[in-house]
């Protein structure tokens, strides 16, 4: 078992807990932390084919990492843009359920403060 | 020297697994702040010891950054935490 | 010269993985938050400066000793400010008795 | 077996517990601290896997700033919690499940039937490696052989900023983000403030220089100014800008613009889209980055602070 099957695993694993926790988790808040579990699995499935074209001197080849930061970068911003959403939701709707059945209450004061 | 680093890495990874147990019981948030904190230490210790295990100098450079932006992540924790008990009551879209 | 230097840093790293256990025991197992706080700061200060200190011999230059000494500094200060804000959090909301 | 596969396995292992803790727990709160603490341990994969700039992003992002705008969504929302009560059925979960299973299983098989030996473009790398005069292979990638993907990651950035400012109610328009922190002046946590983020912006510029020959970069460097910045907020020192302010615009768009601008006259003095002279490599993709870190350092505070919430004269 080298370092590469180790963490190869724990990646594809992460990636299929990422999906159960979007597909099955009712919150909005949790899907968001599933969404990012999954993307970082995703990453580390990039870092393990980087490191087995380890050569050249270069313990992880370049050009894969170099695609997981711009990778990570808009991640991050999918998942601020996407708080801020929620966050928006929640101050409109007073709730954040994303079940259309379920009537919002709306608050007493809908455009915040 | 590199068998007693890694057994050393290996050992303080143990503490911040039970580190993790703690964040896990709670009860308050105060033990989770605390178990937070503790995480982000053990975990820039097993990276300066894990730099020098491997040979790979730069995860100094990791471990400064993690440094930084771990008090940050506290101070952010810690922060959220004390205004949810000031304004316990109070209307919680100020809640922040 | 290099048996001296491998000899601070076993001692230094044991001592600070001592720290770390008991740092952590005591997280688990004191009964209240400010004695808890109390073992934690024990893991963070001790614990990181232990093992800086081991490490320290083992490092290229002064360049990176530095590097490694204002990680330890860093983390002194978080340490001290988040303590002081949790045990004012756990005063006031009684847990802290 | 040796000791050091003995580590990996156990960093495997406390790394899948924590995410399997984060999706199972029941609590948003706990789950989102639990994500944390996976992503300051997926930091130390990275380092095992030898990509140290990964590692520093990681660092940066999911033990830091990521966690940071979770984990304020996460307390706002905390008193919600008891209103969504409903759960999908049991088949839809079940279904999910094995769903799952399947994709994961899947690339488990992969992952242990990769060719061998492995595809690599490292030693192509190291071939061009001397057109930029810099050493250290992933910036070379990032800034010069892929630079395109670079300039559109900021021009997301830029977008992702965009779009949360117009999020803002119509009193809050162009006003401030967040609320106004109070803290005592002479408290322990502005004495923080004041203590750390000169030490904290001298990091987050060695970052940035030592990118060009070692791991690091702009974006690393900005990250750690960024949380220095809300250090400084969250303390109550100074207050958010208004975002409807002028230099601030120009601090947002002074990054990717210089960028362009260089891209355009590689296409109008060079041979294509963003192709650096070779005399200038350096000193152009330099001044790129430090513009860039400005930039990326107010971009990402500012997508931590949020929506405006209040208006500018308050």
């Amino acid at each position: 078992m080298s370092a590469v099957t180790v963490f190869g695993l724990c990646a594809a694993a992460a990636v299929g807990l990422g999906l159960y926790g979007l597909i099955a988790n009712p919150q909005p808040l949790r899907k968001i932390i599933a969404f990012n579990l999954l993307g970082s699995g995703v990453f580390l499935l990039f870092g393990i084919v980087g490191r087995r074209g380890a050569a050249a001197g270069f313990g992880n080849d370049p050009v894969p990492q170099a695609l997981v930061i711009t990778g990570v970068v808009v991640a991050f911003s999918a998942t601020a843009l996407a708080i801020a959403l929620l966050l928006r939701l929640f101050q409109i709707a007073g709730s954040t359920t994303l079940n259309s059945r379920a009537a919002p209450s709306p608050r007493s004061d809908p455009s915040g403060h | 020297m590199t068998e007693f680093l890694t057994a050393a890495v290996g050992l303080i990874l143990a503490m911040l697994g039970l580190g993790l147990v703690s964040i896990l019981r709670g009860p308050t948030d105060a033990d989770r702040m605390m178990a937070a904190q503790l995480i982000g230490t053990a975990g820039i210790s097993v990276l300066l010891l894990l730099g020098t295990v491997t040979g790979v100098p730069a995860a100094v450079d990791v471990a400064l950054i993690l440094a930084l932006l771990a008090t940050f992540a506290s101070i952010a924790f810690v922060k959220k935490g004390l205004s949810r008990l000031e304004t316990d009551g109070a209307d919680p879209g100020e809640d922040r | 010269m290099s048996v001296a230097r491998d000899i601070i840093t076993v001692a230094g790293v044991s001592a600070g993985v001592f720290f770390f256990f008991a740092g952590t025991v005591g997280l688990l197992r004191f009964p209240d938050t400010l004695t808890r706080l109390h073992a934690l700061s024990k893991a963070d200060n001790l614990g990181l400066g232990f093992v800086v200190l081991g490490l320290l011999p083992q490092t290229g230059g002064l360049r990176d000793g530095l590097k490694l000494i204002s990680i330890w500094m860093f983390v002194l200060l978080a340490g001290a400010t988040v303590s002081q804000l949790i045990a004012r959090t756990a005063r006031q909301s009684g847990s802290g008795k | 077996m040796n000791i050091a596969t003995v580590f990996e396995i156990a960093l495997a292992a406390v790394v899948l517990g924590l995410a399997i803790w984060t999706i199972a727990v029941p609590d948003t709160y706990s789950a989102t601290v639990g994500f944390i603490a996976y992503g300051l341990l997926v930091a130390l994969i990275w380092v095992r896997l030898d990509a140290v700039d990964v590692a520093l992003t990681e660092a940066a992002i999911g033990g830091g700033l990521g966690g940071v705008v979770l984990l304020g969504a996460a307390a706002r929302l905390r008193d919600t919690e008891a209103m969504t009560t409903e759960r999908p059925s049991l088949i839809v979960r079940l279904s999910a499940a094995i769903l799952s299973a399947a994709i994961a299983a899947a690339l488990a098989v992969t992952i242990l039937l990769l060719p061998d030996p492995a595809p690599t473009l490292a030693p192509s790398v190291v071939a061009n490696a001397g057109a930029t005069g810099m050493t250290n292979p992933v910036t070379n990638v990032l800034m010069a052989f892929r630079g395109m993907d670079t300039m559109l990651e900021k021009v997301v950035l830029l977008l992702a900023i965009v779009g949360v400012w117009s999020l803002a109610s119509d009193q809050a328009w162009g006003g401030r983000p967040g609320p106004r922190h109070q803290a005592d002046p002479n408290g322990v946590l502005a004495f923080l403030a004041r203590l750390l983020p000169p030490a904290g912006i001298v990091v987050g510029i060695y970052i940035l220089w030592t990118g060009a020959d070692h791991p690091g970069g702009a974006f690393q460097g900005g990250a750690v100014l960024a949380s220095m910045w809300l250090l400084v907020i969250m303390a109550g020192l100074v207050d958010t800008p208004p975002v409807r302010s002028r230099w601030l615009r120009l601090i947002l768009v002074g990054g990717p613009g210089l960028f362009l601008a260089v891209g355009l006259g590689g296409l109008c003095f060079g041979s294509a889209f963003l192709a650096y002279p070779v005399a200038f490599a350096k000193p152009l993709i330099l001044s790129i980055e430090v513009a860039m870190l400005l930039t990326i350092a107010t971009t990402l505070g500012l997508l931590l602070a949020g929506a405006p919430e209040r208006s500018a004269e308050r």
